[in-house]
């Protein structure tokens, strides 16, 4: 079992990467939860799932809230999850499409490149 | 089929890693691996926060997460129990009801079962690939 | 126990209401009142909802609902398959995410399986208050 | 099988009644969507269950989205359920916990009065 860390990383540009390694579930929520929080005092935010192991719909259900948030407040919000990103990870992000309900890119450089651009929907149906 | 597992824990998020884990002991046993292993491994964890998050919500008392896995070789069967209020929908969730889909979608068989004298009972089948001749 | 109800329908909004009065006929038949027959109602709603409203939307073409009710005196089964997409989850569900919870609230046992060539079969089941003295 | 009907009655005041009566599932749901968008073009509504005999989950969607668009434009929005309310529709409302997230009030009067008041959540854990 690995355990769950987030780390919150500035960027030079005022934004802030949130990146999450090991497996995280409702045990580790609200701290994620708080992260995020924290991490919205920032004009926009990168969440790097690249070295998460496991995440659940617990976990899917503050991302998304995060992003709703950001949203609303006209913040930046960019997931980073790509063919490095394990595949359990992976697996349970196509599996909700939650890909096609937060801005997604494959690179955190990539990431914190649309990060600085207020929060739009990617696909509301 | 015997029980491979059996589990009986405090129902709280700290504890859904240690059942993860448990399961995941008994899955690297069998040779069960790669997505089948993390399907497993995620409809177990979603049926555990669903009992953390509403099975005791109206309680006195936090209650108890019991876990039971047992294989033929062919089959796994995981069965997550707990002793609460019943499966009641809830508009009011905090979470995005994505729980019961996800078991359903990763598994073959999910059932839901009210429990005699209060609780619920979700029960989850996955087929194991067949590595020798094992009979039904 | 033998097929009392055996019905195939276009998947559409439009029959939602027609399988509802159709299971409604069986349970009058059965002399199946009161609460037990409306909680039957609202889940064989929500089952054939959730096929309207999901197993199909990736299809050209829209598909069918198979609606098939057994009863042995004891126990009401209905059974609701389509042969669509399979159930999996959406975060981006135009429901509220009530429909399996509510299926699972008010039926005794409920249980979501994956159909061979794909789509999804939901079975629900009641215990119906005995009557006479048939046996299981 | 009783068919679904929806009424839109205006009241003096300028609050809008809607009145469902029968049976509503899907095949209605987006005609009641309809109605309330109507209805949301008045200060305040009041959706009247009293004569409706069914309603199912996805009834239930269209009820909480009209009450948060409600909230969010400082509309009135209650609901009229009491004893009075067909066995069915007090199940699954009461089983939902539909009420204790809707203003819900037994009487159509009250429920008009109350309309008047730009609507506040009832409750929100
Ligand atoms: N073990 C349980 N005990 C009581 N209620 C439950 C249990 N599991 C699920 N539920 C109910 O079923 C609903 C749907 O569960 P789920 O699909 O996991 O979504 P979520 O937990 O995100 O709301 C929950 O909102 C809750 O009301
Ligand atoms: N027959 C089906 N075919 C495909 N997907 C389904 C089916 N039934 C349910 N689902 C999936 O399961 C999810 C949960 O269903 P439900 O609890 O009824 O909530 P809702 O329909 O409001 O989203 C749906 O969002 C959908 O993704």
């Amino acid at each position: 079992m690995t355990l769950p860390t987030i780390q919150l990383e500035p960027d030079p540009r005022g934004l802030v990467v949130v990146a999450l390694a090991g497996e995280h579930d409702l045990s580790s929520a609200e701290a994620l939860r708080e992260s995020l929080v924290e991490a919205a005092r920032s004009p926009g935010m990168v969440v790097d799932l690249d070295m998460a192991e496991f995440v659940d719909s617990s976990i899917l259900g503050v991302l998304v809230q995060a992003f709703r948030d950001a949203r609303e407040s006209g913040r930046g919000f960019v997931l980073v999850m790509g063919d490095q990103t394990p595949a359990p990870v992976r697996r349970v992000v196509s599996l909700t499409r939650l890909d096609h309900v937060l801005p997604t890119l494959p690179d955190r450089q990539a990431a914190l490149a649309a990060a600085l651009v207020p929060t739009a929907p990617v696909d509301n149906e | 089929m015997s029980d491979d597992l059996d589990l009986v824990l405090a129902s709280s998020a700290e504890n859904v890693p240690v059942v993860r884990q448990a399961v995941r002991g008994l899955l690297d046993a069998a040779a069960v691996r790669d997505q089948l292993a993390g399907d497993v491994l995620l409809a177990v964890t979603e049926a555990c926060t669903n009992v953390v998050r509403h099975a005791y919500r109206e309680a006195a008392a936090p209650g108890e997460i019991e876990i039971t896995a047992s294989s033929d070789g062919r089959r796994l069967v995981i069965a997550v129990r707990d002793r609460g209020c019943g499966l009641t929908p809830r508009i009011d969730s905090p979470g995005l009801g994505l729980g019961l889909p996800v078991i359903a979608a990763v598994s073959d068989r999910m059932e839901v079962h009210d429990v005699d004298g209060g609780g619920t009972l979700v029960t989850m089948e996955f087929a194991l690939a067949q590595s020798d001749d094992g009979a039904g």
